[in-house]
């Protein structure tokens, strides 16, 4: 399952959805919206998520399954918001399922560093009626490339 | 022909619009349309000379700029990602 | 946050109480019951969790300080089930919340790799009124053995 | 003195209890407090040669084996753990 969507996310109905008899690892990752986004003295109000959704759903679908076929999950859930998201608030949610933790684990990290350069969404930070882009990092780069043999084989 | 073209991100907000529907005559590749918006507005040779923008066409990745461009195609203009 | 339960818990409710503005990550780890707990193919019915609750607490405490400490984590949040627990159920959740991913995901492994070898629980497969302990892996120590150096540090 | 021994996983099973209240006479340590053991049940001297398990006093596992039993100490007998 891949969602898009512009509302908040209850984590209970989430697992709900994957819960099974033959999961013995469930792992999750939440992005959230971080006060000192920048790094700076000046604290956030919230940010506006904008998405090129059609493109978005293709390479998340791409992340998913590719996930799920180097690990052989059970199953595998993301969810996206966008639009103003307050702060303190879920962004992102990734849960992975497997028999074992290793590749429940595992699986779940290499889709956040994947999605976080290869998923067509922008941040913007706001102060009030200003907002501002969130500038794209070079770390979540470098950890995409960690994964480079992974998905090779 | 119509080719749809998309801005996103500090683009968006730059062009002040989120997209444009363009009426084209002639037959054309993708390096085409670059000289054919280039000559409709120059802020797309800052675009085009940019190396992190990626451009997609119809939710691919533009990998030979010698593609043709058909009728209803959907050019995606995209900065670096920042979501997650 | 420790707390040892003989109920299931909601997960909305766990993350309530580490939802902040000074969190970027969150990660959740989930152990649950797999119906081919022994590898074999009769499917069991339940687990059966035991626990010395004194010393466990006391284990998880030390667990979840190491990691706070070497993370520099924002949060903690360990719960162990205990006593009878259906098939698919959650027996084990950890809950890691710190302002970027790589510490939230590092410290979360950490946790689960530790406590499968050094807190005081047992689990007894059932076949309906037949109970099976389950023989402690070799794999869960090797996990652990990694750790060294970052605990070290 | 009261010593208390608490027994786990396949050990509580093949007792079939979960603690003893023993009642001792004399001062010892952990060394003499296992004769004690082995004297009262032989089960004990499988318990104290098997290398897996392990023996906490008071919650904290036993590094020396001469360290002092005093009054209302709890000895816990631990076979591998299979939390998680």
């Amino acid at each position: 399952m891949i969602k898009i969507t512009n509302k908040d996310f209850s984590l209970d109905d989430l697992y709900s959805n994957i819960k099974s008899h033959k999961n013995g690892a469930v792992s999750i990752f939440l992005g959230t919206v971080r006060e000192d986004l920048f790094n700076e003295k000046e604290s956030i109000e919230a940010i506006f998520l904008e998405c090129y959704e059609d493109l978005a759903i293709k390479q998340l679908d791409k992340i998913r399954t590719e996930a799920i076929h180097k690990w052989n999950l059970n199953n595998c859930i993301i969810v996206h918001r966008v639009g103003k998201i307050p702060l303190g608030d879920k962004i992102v949610f990734i849960m992975t399922s497997s028999p074992h933790r290793e590749e429940s684990i595992r699986s779940n990290e290499f889709i956040i560093d994947q999605l976080k350069t290869k998923a067509a969404f922008w941040k913007f930070s706001q102060y009030g009626d200003d907002s501002k882009i969130v500038e794209a990092k070079e770390k979540d780069l470098e950890k995409n490339l960690k994964w480079k043999d992974v998905i090779k084989n | 022909m119509k080719v749809t073209v998309k801005y996103f991100s500090w683009i968006r907000v730059k062009l002040n619009k989120s997209q444009d529907l363009f009426e084209i005559e002639e037959k054309l590749n993708f390096k085409d349309l670059k000289l054919f918006l280039i000559k409709k507005d120059n802020f797309f040779s800052e675009i085009f000379s940019d190396d992190s923008i990626k451009f997609f066409i119809n939710f691919k990745e533009i990998e030979n700029e010698t593609i043709d461009i058909v009728d209803g195609d959907e050019l995606g203009i995209l900065p670096p990602v920042t979501g997650g």
